[in-house]
């Protein structure tokens, strides 16, 4: 039987994965990819919860993750077309201009 | 296996082998259609009336060969036109086509079984085709991306603009029966319109119908919003580099958009496969789907395509605002 | 038994999939695992009877955030392998193993299910939709309506940000006047 | 009536802030006119308040509104006008409104006339707070008013440099302020440890609720509080140990020694003490130790007296000694006596600084009645004036000081301390002699002041008939003793002369005028015909002990303040070498870190990100411990 642990743990690996991208990758698009996923990890482990517990508060919680996500990626991606426009790459090391 | 099993992996079969066969009809359809209207023959020589020139394009198109461009991405590439023909299919499951009956005992191996009207009653049905059909951007989207051409891209450019955009009336003008209906179910839509043509929603929601028929238009890459593959701009947009066997999944992905479309119409404005009168609800049905169908022939032949940013003017200026405005006043009139 | 079959399929292809994005050179590879990756989650919601919600990641991730960051990248050559310094494997290795075992060890060992109550309980004599529909517009209708608010101000932020010469339509300008800005 | 109390404590603060209105600007006499009239108007209001309690034997309390409601604590605004408030509101008033009007005169070409009022009708208000308060915080409210405004008017010119001990030896008026305030504050802190002993075993701080639980409190528990508001009173009446201030207060302006003397600041001891009798009156040691101070202190300071050359040191010294005579008083347990020698020492006293204010201004600030003699020709108001000040002082018949002041040496005889009785009464001599040794060195003899050039004048008209009311009361004020008698007991324990007593009355009565007229003639012998210095008196020891204050000043400054300087250092070096180096080295390490770290800014998103999982992590692994914690 599937119990609410397979979920949650499930949802922390994916978020372990999206961790490991935001660690790894240096180009902002790939950075919006795994903050994606750490987003949907999260969502995975509160409509779960909602359903083993009978609380609808998870999927409210999820709806407003998603809601968030629609807002990232709008002004996000209009962020990523200037940086692009103006500095032709996405890549984070080439665009380390605020140094200490 | 019980009755209900054995229905539904009928029904699944009629739908895969049906929905299929149509989109190779419908281009026979089509071509006769337009054709006639604009006073020519159309295909005449295979076969009667050219009956055959279905097998002989479907022999031609299988039996092309499967050009794979050199910069292309080969994988997206070859992934790209199932992704169009799956959703397509996949949002057939949540739609009803006839009213569930029982095959005869007398019919060997599969009597007795109960086919179902859909294949998987979800309650969020509407909502669920939506969600399937907004996945088949992906298709076209992918594709003009992977093929490493600019004709490509733009055209996926078009595909992501055009379809969220429309998606957003399709949704909005949708919304108006469901809140009349109270439900998401398309069983539910059919139910509530079983009594005679006074009872179709299309006279209680006659803006939310035009909308949504506009809105699939667009939705189904159909004349005049036919922008993705436009030859006269963009050769053949997302499908330039196609060819063969995967070009046909496109097109069978398309018409059975199309099949799709003129279904949900039926169901939601039209008052579905209910009997009138006399007549038996499952004609009816056909004669409905087959008369949206022939409706987007004769919009391709009576029609001109519109530019990119008139078409985003239509959506985002006179299409959502009305489908807001209507949504609006159909809260108010539910409230009174 | 079909939830479990469905459940180790959905897992091993949804971490499959992660894990392409996550790992992958192109582009195009990410972003498609990563909208697939989107759907098979959306089915992992349809499997915890959340209808609805795997309804809205459908439309809303899958086609429309998704979308959105395919149209993105419709600004650079996504063919091309991209050429970007990753951070030395071992050290990530080990911070996102490390966070996966706690994260396991958290989930899959300590967490006391005495301790949680429902303060919102499901309604089963309602469908989810239906129940969703409650619960938002009840409970949660001022977080409902700020969400609304976000997503406004993000529409015309993305707006502000991406489209500064919106009004002027390229197709509407004649031709030599055209060619006169190009020669600018 | 509620509305006259008002009046009355109000009239000196509208007073105060009109004249803070100007205090940046240049002189304005309608200031000085208008706040001498409000303080009048108080005056006036006092005067019909202690009329109508005399003729009605009404009290009348109000309570201006809850000042302090916390817990347990509610402290009121409130204010009584009762037989010894009354007393001391007429006494305070009226004695400042003389020096407010005789200030319009003396302050005449100072650049600060206006601050000066406003000052000055602070200080009025404070000490009517402190007269009229229904409980003990307001007094201490009034207390600490007083000092702070003692504190302005000693150091109202502030701008004099400070010079040597051998020049001036209160060195300069801001030293003198801060010694004032300083030594105040000392003996303030004995004081809140009375009215916290107080609060803490009754609860209360209201005057009526203290006095009717005194029966239920330990005799420790009163002696404790006893002794603790009598050191308050030490510091503000200036009782040895704690006398120096008053002396070095004579830096500030002539109206506001006046004023410190006669009416608002130095009374305010006695006035506790007065106030607080039914405290007192069950702390018999206490009342003994209080009462052999005051004897010491009469005697002391008298002696000071003897020797001094500066002509408001010595009433100020005498100052010192009349409140020991107060004190005596109060200790033997004759508060009422004590009371009435506070009132009518204070019209003359207020007379003789006015008087001495008057030669000063003539004399062009000269001060050292050495360089002074024979200016009765040149001032013969001011020399009526001091005369008769320096016989009620003395104690003749029939002038006020004599009745008072017979009264306190009778009550030491009355209850058997001749030791007390015996100095009180050298003491009294020994007032009769340096009063006149200072009225004829000035008035009398060799015209000195030629050689230093001085011209001396009379001073104006207006302010020498402003001083009259003072004259009249100094003369007649101790008729009315039968009557106070009779007023007063409403309110403080009779006392009476037992028998034995009553018909030696008469005896001590001639011994002591013996003694006063004594006193006066041989200050006439020894000054009259003008100053002989001989060298071998003033060589003596006791004379140079004497005007040198017993070298107390020397003493305080070489065992107190010297220690406690080099004390002071320390603790600075302390500071420097141990916090102020803890502070510097948090910074320090700070900034070395900030230094070290700022490597980690490195403007890579992906560091920062790198980081954030980090932290993210630890989080994690605190959340997991507290778990298992849990």
């Amino acid at each position: 039987m599937i119990g609410l642990n397979h979920y949650l743990v499930l949802a922390g690996i994916l978020f372990a994965i999206g961790l490991i991208g935001v660690l790894r990758r240096r180009n902002l698009l790939m950075l919006f990819f795994s903050t994606e996923i750490m987003l949907n990890a999260a969502n995975v482990a509160f409509a779960a919860i909602s359903n083993f517990y009978n609380d609808l508060s998870g999927q409210m919680f999820a709806f407003f993750v998603i809601a968030i996500a629609a807002s990232e990626v709008a002004i996000g991606l209009g962020l990523l077309i200037l940086v692009y426009k103006k500095e032709n790459t996405l890549d984070l090391d080439d665009l380390a201009s605020m140094k200490g | 296996m019980d009755a209900l099993m054995i229905g539904t992996i009928i029904k699944i079969l009629i739908i895969l082998l049906i929905v299929s066969a149509i989109a190779g009809f419908g281009t026979y359809i089509e071509r006769k259609v337009l054709a006639f209207m604009q006073r020519r023959l159309g295909p005449m020589h295979v076969g009667p009336f050219g009956l055959l020139q279905i097998a002989a394009d479907g022999i031609k198109l299988f039996t092309k060969e499967d050009i794979i461009p050199q910069n292309a991405n080969k994988f997206i590439f070859s992934l790209a036109p199932t992704i169009t023909a799956a959703t397509a299919f996949i949002a057939m499951a949540a739609l009803p086509l006839f009213p569930t009956f029982t095959i005869p005992e007398a019919l060997p191996l599969i009597g007795g079984a109960i086919v179902p009207s859909v294949i998987a009653d979800i309650n969020i049905g509407i909502l669920f085709i939506l969600g399937t059909m907004a996945a088949g951007l992906y298709g076209p989207l992918l594709a003009g991306m992977a093929q490493s051409n600019k004709w490509g891209i733009l055209g996926s450019a078009r595909t992501a603009v055009q379809f969220l955009s429309y998606e957003v009336v399709t949704g909005l003008s949708v919304l108006a029966p469901i809140m009349l209906v109270g439900s998401l179910s398309l069983i539910d839509f059919n139910d509530a319109q079983i009594g005679g043509i006074g009872s179709w929603l299309i006279w209680q929601q006659p803006v939310a119908f035009i909308l949504f028929l506009i809105a699939g238009f667009a939705e189904t890459n159909r004349t005049p919003f036919d922008l993705l593959e436009h030859e006269a701009e963009i050769i053949s947009g997302y499908v330039t580099e196609y060819s063969g066997l995967r070009w046909g999944m496109f097109f069978i992905g398309e018409y059975t958009n199309m099949v799709t479309i003129s279904i949900i119409a039926a169901v939601v404005f039209c008052g579905g496969y209910n009997d009138i009168g006399f007549v038996s609800g499952w004609l009816l049905f056909i004669l409905k789907v087959v008369f949206f169908f022939f409706l987007m022939l004769w919009v391709r032949a009576a029609w001109p395509h519109v530019r990119p940013d008139q078409m985003m003017w239509l959506c985002w200026k006179v299409l959502m605002p009305l489908a807001v405005v209507n949504v609006v006043i159909t809260g108010i009139i539910i409230m009174l | 038994m079909f939830e479990q079959i469905a459940f180790y399929i959905f897992s091993v292809l949804t971490i499959g999939l992660f894990l392409v994005t996550v790992f992958s050179k192109n582009v195009l590879y990410a972003m498609t695992s990563l909208a697939s990756g989107m759907v098979l989650i959306a089915g992992f919601f349809f499997l915890v009877g959340a209808d609805f919600l795997g309804v809205v990641q459908l439309i809303v991730y899958v086609g429309a955030v998704m979308a959105l960051y395919a149209f993105g990248m419709m600004f650079f050559n996504v063919t091309k392998d991209l050429k970007e310094k990753t951070t030395s494997n071992i050290w990530v290795m080990i911070v996102g193993v490390s966070v996966a075992l706690l994260m396991t060890l958290m989930f899959g060992g300590v967490v006391n299910p005495e301790a949680i109550y429902a303060s919102l309980p499901i309604n089963s004599n309602m469908t989810n939709p239906q129940a969703v529909g409650m619960a938002l517009f009840t409970k949660y209708l001022v977080p409902f309506e700020v969400a609304a608010i976000m997503l406004l101000i993000a529409m015309i932020g993305g707006i502000i940000l991406a489209g500064k010469k919106m009004d002027t339509s390229l197709t509407n300008i004649e031709d030599e006047e055209l060619q006169r800005k190009d020669v600018k | 009536m509620e509305s006259l109390v008002y009046i009355a404590l109000f009239a000196p603060l509208v007073s105060s802030l009109f004249a803070g209105l100007f205090a940046m600007t240049p002189k304005k006499q309608f200031v000085g006119v208008i706040s001498s009239l409000l303080l009048f108007v108080s005056f006036a209001a006092s005067a019909i308040l202690a009329y109508h309690i005399a003729s009605t034997n009404e009290v009348i309390h109000v309570k201006l509104m809850d000042w302090i409601v916390v817990g347990g604590l509610n402290i009121p605004f409130g204010f009584i006008a009762d037989y010894v408030s009354v007393t001391m509101m007429v006494v305070v008033t009226l004695v400042s409104t003389v020096v407010h009007i005789y200030s319009i005169g003396y302050m005449d070409h100072d650049k600060s006339f206006n601050r000066f009022f406003s000052y000055l009708s602070a200080f009025v208000f404070s000490m009517l707070v402190l007269v009229m308060s229904d409980n003990f915080a307001g007094l201490f409210i009034g207390w600490e008013g007083v000092g702070v405004c003692s504190w302005l008017l000693i150091g109202f010119w502030y701008h004099k440099a400070d010079v040597t001990r051998d020049i001036n030896p209160s060195i300069s008026p801001s030293w003198a302020a801060n010694e004032a305030f300083i030594m105040n504050r000392i003996a303030d802190l004995g004081m809140l440890v009375g009215l916290f002993i107080i609060y803490w075993n009754v609860g209360s701080l209201q005057y009526d609720i203290v006095f009717a639980q005194i029966p239920n409190l330990a005799p420790a528990v009163l002696t404790a509080a006893a002794a603790a508001l009598f050191i308050g009173a030490m510091g503000k009446s200036a009782q040895f140990p704690l006398h120096t201030w008053l002396t070095d207060a004579m830096e500030g302006p002539t109206p506001v020694s006046a004023l410190i003397h006669a009416a608002t600041m130095v009374t305010a001891g006695v006035f506790l003490v007065i106030r607080a009798n039914p405290i007192f009156s069950v702390t018999p040691e206490v009342s003994y130790i209080i009462a052999a101070l005051g004897t010491f202190v009469a005697f002391f300071a008298a002696s000071m007296a003897l020797v001094n050359r500066d002509l408001k040191r010595i009433i100020a010294f005498s100052t010192l000694s009349q409140l020991g005579y107060m004190f005596a008083a109060a200790g033997l347990g004759a508060y009422w006596i004590a009371l009435f020698h506070l009132a009518a020492h204070a019209f003359f006293k207020a007379l003789l600084f006015l008087g001495a204010g008057n030669v000063m201004h003539g004399m062009h600030n000269e001060l050292d009645i050495f360089k002074m003699g024979g200016l009765k020709k040149a001032m013969r108001g001011t020399y009526l004036y001091m005369g008769l000040a320096s016989l009620a002082l003395a104690g003749i018949f029939p002038l006020a000081g004599f009745y008072s002041k017979d009264a306190i040496i009778e009550t030491a005889f009355n209850e058997g301390n001749l030791i007390l009785f015996v100095i009180l009464i050298i003491t009294a001599g020994m007032t009769a002699f340096y009063s006149f040794r200072q009225v004829f060195l000035t008035f009398h003899g060799d015209e000195r002041y030629h050689e230093f050039g001085i011209h001396p004048h009379e001073m104006y008209k207006y302010v020498l008939i402003a001083m009259s009311p003072l004259a009249i009361l100094a003369v007649i004020a101790g008729w009315f003793k039968g009557w106070f008698n009779g007023f007063i007991i409403h309110m403080l324990p009779n006392y009476e002369m037992s028998e034995h007593t009553h018909h030696l009355a008469l005896y001590i009565t001639l011994i002591v005028s013996a003694f006063a007229i004594g006193g006066i003639i041989l200050a006439y012998i020894k000054y009259n015909k003008g100053l002989v210095r001989s060298e071998k008196t003033e060589g003596s020891f006791v004379y140079k002990l004497l005007s040198n204050q017993y070298y107390i000043p020397v003493i305080y400054e070489a065992m107190i303040s010297k220690p406690y300087a080099e004390l002071s250092k320390l603790a600075w070096k302390a500071d420097m070498k141990i916090v102020d180096a803890l502070v510097d080295l948090i910074a320090k390490i700070i900034y070395a870190g900030g230094d070290k770290t700022r490597g980690m800014q490195s403007g890579n998103l992906s560091n920062y990100l790198n980081w954030m999982a980090v932290g993210a992590i630890a989080l994690l692994v605190v959340a997991i411990l507290s778990l298992f914690v849990a």
